[in-house]
């Protein structure tokens, strides 16, 4: 176990180092912030003199330097726009996206898993069919547009649900959250449902999947043989082999949430990461966005590793052949 | 010693095969799958011949009439004469045109972007399979880094580099796509690769670029149909989403997604028609693609009577 | 499927069907010394009122922050913590502080604050814009304890218009501050109507009022302001949210809630302009092609074939369909009401013809074909007027195509885009904001001639060049005189808009959405004040 | 003890379990299409019918009709199934559930137990839930129940997953899971069909043990002649779908009345059938229509002549894998899987390879064919290195060596149409084209037996029989001098088996090609080898002639592996074994286990023996490899 995390580490800092080239070279081909974002009252020499200032007149390569120079000390440098280190940028949004993903992906799962399941069992029912075209919907809406008739419907039109922001919030472990309040859940409840639905469709349709592959396994006939209900068949030994496969993907998703809910969290005004991260593409503030891609890359490696170890837990196979010489 | 020509306990004589006529009887088994194919080669026709089909080109700036913008479906044009059969844009575009004219755009992104993921992904997820090591090692990495790549960054980064433009959205698609293939392709290709008829090929001396291609493409084609279908789709509300962005088709050759996008920012004013009729048509589309899609995967699958 | 469709349709049904709108919140009782909760479409990016001056930045400050002198709805200088100010000569100017104006923290001000303020304002480490542009090319000096000496390198008449841009800090507290102190509130410490109470980026700023304010009291006990970027989604927060102002109502959304009851709508003319640029430098420009696709000289240098794209776009359409009234139909460089603007310059009808038959005489009667740039995430439908404007050019047989980006990309390649960092584009749309609230520097860095020498013409990026007005403009520069300027700059608006130096669009109007109650006329300068906004007195 | 069927019929017992004119259809494309027919039998109490059949006769689809373990939905039940007299196919969901697993149990092949729970979970489950235990008790039960299946040290495997268990170990767990609730009737499908025949010959020995002590019934489904011989009272044919024929097993064997059971009896290969004869022989087989004998087949392979210079040499090659593990994913031991073996083979002439999983013999099989890595060691191919130092590339060989895999449904590209798969070596080496290409593939497909036109057809279009044939085809194709054929023969039904096996022998006597032949089968190698090579945890611990090492076996392991092989014939059951639990041993080693130098001691000329005597004496008599050639 141990080796594997230092592998995956050192695979990490390897993705990271790919990624910040590419993102330095990258961005210097977009434009450069200061003609971006300064005022068109600013003089020419004023402009050039800032551009020096931030170093931006350097070749790439050098500016990669300092950068690498930086980072050995710890310094990922300060936000243009938020006269803040980028890394504190990024983790003041983080909570709020942390529980958004969380709920989105509770959602995914407790929805998409009973109605992959019943999916799978029935596959002729006309329930099951409607399930599965209903899941294609899932995957082909866009975001934007789903949730932006969330908002009409359930905010405008109904008044039921808050239509932006994060409502009332509580502060924990020196974060604010909003899940702990009412009004809290209720403003996350429509951004979580926005992007919950990609996932519900996925987790849904790989259920589905897993069952149909599982139910015809002799285990699942022994079991029956040994008397026991179709109802104890299907939670005790069918759901949890179709979980394995499951885990992954969730765990993947999970990660995807977290790095990339741009949309819904623009619609919703969700002072989240992926708000974040579109408007420091937009301002060019590349500090932020080194500093968040590294952070989104140490994320997926924390997850898959996560993942992985839920997995063995799941399926003892993967377990000893790591665990044991076997 | 003359050998009997067959087994005794073998199967039921079989007819020759015929694959196409196969698989189009096994095809229209599932009605769900005969309507989704016929109201996506409606679809395709419909694009294909929208010229014919719509009163107004409205990616001529001649034929568009500013007055003639924001009208409810059924309105006659003032300049032109004939019906907005759906309405029009602010710009005065007919709604109806555009989304014939959308749906060329957004079909061909959407094939166009997954097939060449599909290809891309496909080879460079089999050739990781096949050959193991560090190749496979340095693959997966870079499937990683991708997966970790905002996908809005690098549209931005490529509209940067080469401009706007179909073929540039196109592109920046497939870069966020293929890695998608890749990890499936990888994935099944280790399974087929362990089997036999790879080591047979290998041990007939068949060199490994025809092993890849012929052989264990071939045999992982089903599982990554299926991504296919759903990542034509994707590509589609990708693309959709990269215009509401900005960064996606240029604004005067609107696809479906641009023309939703657009659109929506009416919606609240009761101007519903321009949004939700491409929404209608996307949703149609897309969910045609998938009933042919798996179906598809059902039938192809060659081993579902084995 | 059929069940999906029916109850998608059905909720599209309910979208539509007219009077389904229930209130989701009882419109908020607006009581003076109440909540006002606003809804807006940029947020702060820092509390360090020198960090970076942008609209959204200056908003918040404003609430903080008393400025020297203060510009009122429609950019006048009024009376800030100097209760007076005077020319002493060219080159020198005195403010006189006002009595009794104190720090939240309960210092007074003193003069020492002022040039301390100004001195930081110059030096913010880090900052993309630091007020060097505004605070330059001045020394500060203490002239007594309550009067404030401002000495320029060159005759300055607009000082205090300048001076109005920069927030005053106390100096004991931004002496020992870091940056972070600003947003952790503990050095955002001005002498403005509200207080500072919590900043949470992306989500929320706090404030509350100010009881010691020197003057005017605002009617709201707190503020929270709540960014809330998507127009759509802002719309609905006034809606539904009890969110009771929120700036920048999308266009599409205007007639709506004009309509809807519980709604009130406040309306200002922006000081900017929309524009279209052209190439006026090149001998070929990139962009512009014969309709064969052959090189042709640059078109735009004919003045003729300008004045035809000006008489083609019909700006009066633009505003009514496109705009849907959220923007005047602009003919010079800036609108009513902004000192500089002439009201001898007419707006010309559009005469299609007319324009058809002036670029025929031009020698281009089959047109040509150029491609149109612009940003789309920048002004208020930036990319609907790039297509109108292109509708009606090709009705005078320009094959025009349009290329909208974002931001980002578009300003590196507008301003630096092409070979040895020269602009890139041939046609393409910008704008320009009098933030100064006067016509000066539209003037000096727009249609003076690009000199990067002397840091003249720097958004200069069709590099139009005309040394009659060159000259005119740095003599408007030099005087002081309020009355023989003004009569120069509109000579100079005059000049510019004959030569067709850029082709006036529009010029933004900004709307403001707000709950029955509240009363609220309006600012040019797009900035969001809650001392704006009045409770009506019921 | 063998139990006289004459007892059943002698008093009036009312059957356990009665099947009258049993229909079960399977719903299909075209409608529904039966898949057993009008099939009656019974079951006395203790008694244990064998019902026996090839693969899609329905012998399996019979137990699963009777535990109605079959989706409704796509399978109908028609007739009478009577269960100690209750009427099972009237029941309701419920009260089938009460009778599952109660009164009547079932075991599957191998895989049967769920992989991630582990085996005190799935056997308490039932347990507790069957029969109300409490968490305790069923925990001692359990235990009792694994003793009770003669595993040992029981209580420390409740903890253990079914992955850590041998195969025989898993079926064990099985068993004692049918058994919890002291069943009358065992339903046992194909229970030792994925196992070695020392496993498999322990696994019938128990069931045969279990079902005295517990008074059971016994349902025996397999499609091996031998193991019905071991151990039934009586036994049913079936052919797809049909009962062709049911009897007192004895009577069965000894003078079976349908055409159909002669051709199968006559296709079974039985140890020892061969004793007394030196060169191989292809089965003498029964048309299963008309009970005639097939045309005769040419006698016996001749033997190679002595003087012939080998055509495969493998020396001294050992394979080794690493396993990893530990906290820093080092190299924490390694398997051995084939240890300092070398052999010979001459033109024309069969070696088998003969051993149990883990031998190393399959590796062999691919290290030859470059699949494995060879770690020491030389494999030549006449003038050319086929693996070791200096191997010459695959496109060299592989006109020389070829493979026929042992899965023909994994082994073809279900892609391709057999023409192509057959043309794609010929095309690849530039051999032939275009009209000489289709004529050489029609040629092919006529030396195994198939019709040209099949060209055209995919692979799934055949049975498996005829794949294995289009598979030698295929290694036919390049004209090889030696053929690995790594348990080809092990997937095929029996009458398929005997026909594939005459096949090879008939191609070998018109090509003199050389086979290495692997196979864990001992009464096929019997019939197809010249030499036998017996493989023990990697190393060969036997190597001689056939008739040298069948009859008079030098090394315990291949005494075990014969005395193991079921013998078909009811009447030499009594020669019972004892309940041994021996597992398989691993050939996993600690980093640096140093193997023994390997020492043969040859018996008769060519028949050599390993040594295992004293170890500490290097280098004793010469090289392993000089030795293995006669």
């Amino acid at each position: 176990m141990f080796a594997s995390i230092l592998k995956r580490l050192i695979q990490a800092v390897f993705v990271v180092l790919c990624m910040t080239v590419i993102v330095f070279i990258g961005m210097n081909l977009i434009g450069n912030p200061i003609d971006l974002l300064i005022s068109p009252q600013a003089t020419q020499a004023e402009r050039e003199r800032l551009i020096v200032e931030f170093g931006l007149d350097q070749p790439v390569w050098t500016q990669y330097l300092h950068f690498l120079d930086g980072l050995l000390h710890l310094d990922l440098g300060r936000s243009y726009i938020f006269n803040e280190p980028a890394l504190k940028v990024i983790l003041t949004r983080l909570p709020a996206t942390l529980e958004l993903a969380v709920m989105a992906t509770l959602i995914a799962v407790v929805v998409g898993i009973p109605l992959g399941l019943y999916a799978g069992l029935r596959p002729h029912s006309p329930v099951s069919r409607v399930i599965m075209s209903s899941s294609i919907l899932g995957f082909s809406l866009p975001t934007f547009w789903v949730g932006m008739m969330f908002i009409m419907i359930f905010s405008v039109k109904l008044g039921w649900l808050p239509s932006s922001g994060r409502g009332e919030t509580v502060q924990m472990l020196g974060a604010d959250w909003s899940f702990l309040t009412l009004d809290g859940l209720k403003h996350m409840l429509l951004p979580a449902i926005n992007l919950a639905l990609f996932k519900t469709s996925l987790i849904l349709r790989l259920t589905r999947a897993g069952v149909a592959e599982v139910l015809p396994q002799d285990y699942v006939r022994l079991a029956h043989a040994k008397g026991l209900s179709a109802r104890r068949v299907t939670m005790v030994h069918v759901l949890k082999n179709v979980m394995i496969p499951v885990v992954t993907v969730v765990g993947l998703e999970f990660g995807s949430v977290i790095a990339f809910s741009v949309v819904t969290e623009t619609i919703f005004a969700w002072p989240g990461m992926g708000k974040l991260i579109i408007d420091s593409i937009n301002n060019l503030d590349r500090p932020v966005i080194v500093a968040y891609l590294m952070i989104i890359v140490l994320l997926f490696v924390t997850i898959n590793l996560l993942v992985d170890i839920i997995y063995t837990l799941l399926d003892p196979r993967v377990r000893f052949a790591s665990g044991r010489a076997a | 010693m003359p050998v009997d020509l067959a087994d005794p306990f073998a199967a039921e004589p079989q007819e020759r095969a015929r694959p196409v006529r196969d698989f189009a009887r096994e095809y229209v088994r599932s009605p769900g799958a005969v309507l989704g194919f016929a109201v996506l080669l409606a679809i395709v026709l419909a694009a294909v011949f929208a010229p014919l089909l719509t009163p107004q080109n409205p990616y001529d700036l001649m034929q568009l009439d500013i007055m003639d913008g924001q009208l409810p479906p059924g309105e006659s044009s003032m300049a032109y004469g004939f019906n907005y059969l759906l309405g029009t844009d602010e710009q005065g575009r007919d709604i109806y045109s555009a989304i014939l004219y959308g749906l060329r755009i957004s079909l061909g992104v959407g094939v166009v972007s997954a097939v060449s993921a599909a290809l891309v992904g496909a080879t460079l997820g089999l050739f990781a399979a096949y050959k193991g090591g560090r190749i496979e090692a340095a693959i997966m990495r870079l499937v990683d880094l991708q997966l970790s790549f905002p996908t809005i960054l690098m549209a931005l980064m490529i509209l940067a580099l080469l401009g706007k433009g179909v073929a540039n959205v196109v592109l920046a698609l497939v870069l966020v796509e293929w890695a998608t293939f890749a990890r499936t392709a990888r994935g099944v290709g280790m399974v087929e690769s362990r089997k036999e008829y790879i080591e047979a090929s290998y041990v007939l001396g068949i060199p490994a670029w025809r092993i890849m291609l012929r052989h264990l493409l071939p045999n992982c084609i089903p599982p990554l149909i299926v991504i296919a279908t759903v990542q034509v789709a994707r590509a589609i509300s990708l693309e959709a989403t990269l215009s509401f962005l900005g960064v996606g088709v240029p604004i005067t050759e609107p696809s479906l997604g641009l023309l939703i996008s657009n659109g929506y920012q009416f919606m609240f004013s009761g101007l519903y028609w321009m949004s939700v009729y491409p929404g209608i048509a996307l949703l149609i589309t897309i969910v045609a693609i998938n009933l042919v899609g798996d179906r598809m995967r059902d039938v192809l699958n060659p081993r579902k009577d084995a | 499927m059929t069940l999906d469709r029916r109850t998608f349709m059905g909720s599209l049904g309910l979208l539509f069907l007219p009077g389904t709108f229930i209130p989701a919140s009882p419109a908020f009782a607006v009581s003076p010394d109440g909540t006002l909760t606003v809804g807006m479409s940029s947020e702060s990016s820092s509390m360090d009122p020198h960090w970076h001056i942008r609209t959204a930045n200056s908003s918040i400050a404003q609430h903080i922050f008393d400025r020297i002198v203060h510009m009122d709805e429609t950019q006048n200088v009024v009376p800030g913590l100097a209760e007076s100010w005077r020319n002493v000569d060219e080159l020198t100017w005195e403010f006189t502080l006002r009595e009794g104006a104190t720090f939240h923290n309960g210092d007074p001000v003193t003069v020492e604050d002022l040039i301390f303020t100004y001195e930081r304002a110059q030096n913010v480490p880090g900052a993309i814009f630091n007020l060097r542009a505004y605070l330059g090319g001045k020394s500060f000096e203490k002239a007594d304890e309550r009067t404030l000496r401002v000495i320029t390198d060159a005759p300055n008449p607009i000082v205090p218009r300048e001076l109005s841009t920069t927030s005053i800090i106390s100096k004991a507290v931004g002496e020992t501050a870091l940056p972070e102190d600003y947003n952790s509130g503990k050095a955002t410490i001005g002498t403005g109507p509200f207080k500072f109470v919590a900043y949470k980026p992306g989500e929320v700023i706090e404030l509350e009022r100010n009881d010691d304010y020197w003057g005017e009291k605002p009617d709201w006990s707190r503020v929270v302001i709540r960014p809330i970027p998507t127009g759509g989604s802002r719309v609905a927060a006034l809606q539904s949210d009890g969110v009771d102002v929120i700036d920048t109502v999308p266009p599409s959304d205007v007639e709506h809630l004009e309509a809807e009851a519980g709604i009130a709508l406040g309306r200002g003319t922006a000081n900017r302009m929309i524009f279209l640029f052209f190439d006026h430098d090149r001998e070929v420009t990139p962009y512009v092609t014969a309709k064969d696709g052959s090189e042709i000289p640059n078109p735009f240098k004919n003045q003729m074939v300008r004045d035809a794209f000006d008489l083609a776009i019909d700006k009066k359409a633009i505003s009514a369909r496109i705009l849907s009234g959220n923007g005047a139909p602009a003919e010079q460089l800036v609108p009513t009401g902004i000192y500089g603007h002439n009201p001898d310059i007419p707006l010309r009808d559009a005469d299609m013809a007319k324009a058809k038959e002036m670029l025929a005489e031009a020698g281009y009667p089959d047109g040509f074909k150029v491609i149109l740039h612009g940003p789309n995430d920048r002004f208020i439908r930036d990319s609907a007027v790039m297509q109108a404007a292109a509708q009606m050019l090709t009705r005078i047989g320009v094959e025009i195509s349009v290329d909208a980006m974002p931001a980002n990309i578009f300003y590196k390649r507008a301003s630096s885009g092409g070979p040895d960092g020269v602009p890139e584009f041939s046609f393409f749309l910008v704008g320009y904001g009098a933030a100064t609230g006067e016509v000066s520097a539209a003037l000096r860095n727009l249609v003076h001639t690009y000199d990067k020498s002397r840091g003249l013409g720097s958004n200069n990026r069709g590099r139009y060049s005309n040394p009659e007005l060159d000259a005119m403009i740095e003599e408007g520069m030099a005087t002081v005189d309020d009355e023989k300027r003004l009569a120069i700059y509109r000579e100079c608006c005059a000049i510019a808009v004959k030569d067709v130096a850029v082709l006036p669009l529009y010029y933004p109007i900004s709307v403001w959405g707000m709950t029955d109650g509240i009363d609220f006329g309006g600012r040019s300068d797009e900035r969001t004040l809650a001392m704006d906004f009045h409770a009506a007195a019921s | 003890m063998d139990r006289p069927d004459m007892s059943i019929r002698a008093l009036p017992v009312t059957p356990i379990l009665e099947v009258r004119n049993l229909t079960t259809s399977f719903r299909g494309s075209k409608g529904w299409s039966p898949v057993v027919r009008d099939l009656s039998f019974h079951i006395a109490p203790r008694e244990t019918l064998a019902v026996v059949g090839e693969s899609g006769s329905g012998k399996s689809v019979t137990a699963l009709s009777v535990m109605r373990l079959l989706n409704p939905r796509s399978a109908r039940i028609e007739g009478e199934i009577l269960f100690g007299g209750t009427s099972l196919p009237g029941l309701s969901d419920s009260q089938i559930r009460g009778y599952r697993g109660r009164e009547m149990s079932m075991i599957f092949q191998d895989a049967s137990l769920n992989p991630v729970y582990d085996v005190g979970f799935q056997l308490m489950e039932t347990l507790r839930i069957k029969r109300g235990l409490t968490q305790r008790d069923a925990k001692r039960e359990a235990v009792q129940l694994l003793e009770k299946v003669r595993i040992p040290s029981a209580k420390k495997r409740l903890d253990d997953f079914p992955h850590e268990l041998s195969g025989g170990m898993r079926q064990r767990v099985a068993i004692a899971m049918a058994l919890a609730c002291k069943p009358q009737l065992l339903i046992a499908d194909e229970p030792t069909t994925a196992l070695d025949v020392t496993i498999q010959a322990q696994i019938v020995e128990l069931i045969k043990q279990l079902q005295d002590e517990e008074r059971m019934s016994v349902m025996f489904i397999t499609h091996d002649m031998g193991v019905v011989a071991e151990i039934a009272d009586r036994t049913a044919v079936m052919y797809r779908g049909d009962l062709v024929e049911t009897g007192r097993t004895a009577d069965v064997f000894a003078a079976p009345r349908q055409p159909y059971t002669r051709a199968l009896l006559a296709s079974i290969p039985r140890l020892g059938s061969m004793n007394g004869t030196d060169l191989p022989q292809p089965f003498a087989l029964i048309d299963h229509r008309s009970g005639e004998p097939v045309a005769a087949a040419e006698a016996e392979v001749a033997a190679p002549p002595a003087s012939a210079a080998p055509r495969l040499s493998v020396k001294d090659v050992s394979v080794r894998f690493d396993v990893r593990g530990g906290l820093l994913g080092g190299v924490t031991g390694r398997v051995h899987a084939v240890e300092d073996v070398s052999f010979d083979i001459a033109p024309g002439e069969t070696l088998s390879l003969v051993g149990e999983s883990g031998s190393g013999k399959s590796t062999t099989a691919r290290a030859i064919m470059g699949l494995n890595r060879v770690r020491q060691g030389r494999i030549t191919m006449g003038d050319l290195v086929a693996a070791g130092e200096g191997q010459a590339p695959r496109s060299a060989l592989c006109d020389r060596l070829q493979m026929i895999f042992q899965d023909p449904f994994a082994s073809l590209d279900p892609r391709m149409r057999v023409g192509d798969l057959l043309a794609e070596p010929l095309r690849v080496h530039g051999t032939a084209q275009g009209e000489a290409l289709r004529t050489r593939v029609g040629e092919l497909l006529r030396d195994v037996g198939l019709s040209p036109e099949m060209a055209a057809r995919f692979p799934h279009q055949f049975s498996g029989g005829q794949r294995q044939r289009i598979a030698i085809a295929r290694a036919l194709a390049l004209d090889p001098e030696l053929v690995v054929a790594d348990e080809a023969v092990s997937a095929l039904d029996v009458s398929v088996k005997a026909q594939i096996i005459n096949l090879m022998m008939e191609i070998q006597r018109a090509r003199g090609l050389s086979y290495l032949f692997i196979s864990h089968d001992m009464a096929v190698v019997e019939r197809i080898s010249h030499r036998v090579a017996v493989m023990y945890l990697g190393r060969i611990v036997e190597i001689g002639p056939r008739r040298a090492v069948f009859e008079n076996p030098g090394h315990a392991y291949t005494r075990q592996l014969m005395s193991a092989v079921p013998v078909p014939d009811p009447a030499r059951r009594h020669l019972r074994r004892g309940l041994a639990v021996d597992e398989i041993r691993s050939p996993v080693r600690p980093l640096g286990y140093q193997p023994p130098p390997t020492r043969m001691i040859e018996l008769s000329p060519g028949h050599f023996v390993l040594d295992e005597g004293d170890a500490a004496q290097p280098q004793a008599k010469g090289r392993p490899a000089d030795l293995a050639k006669a």
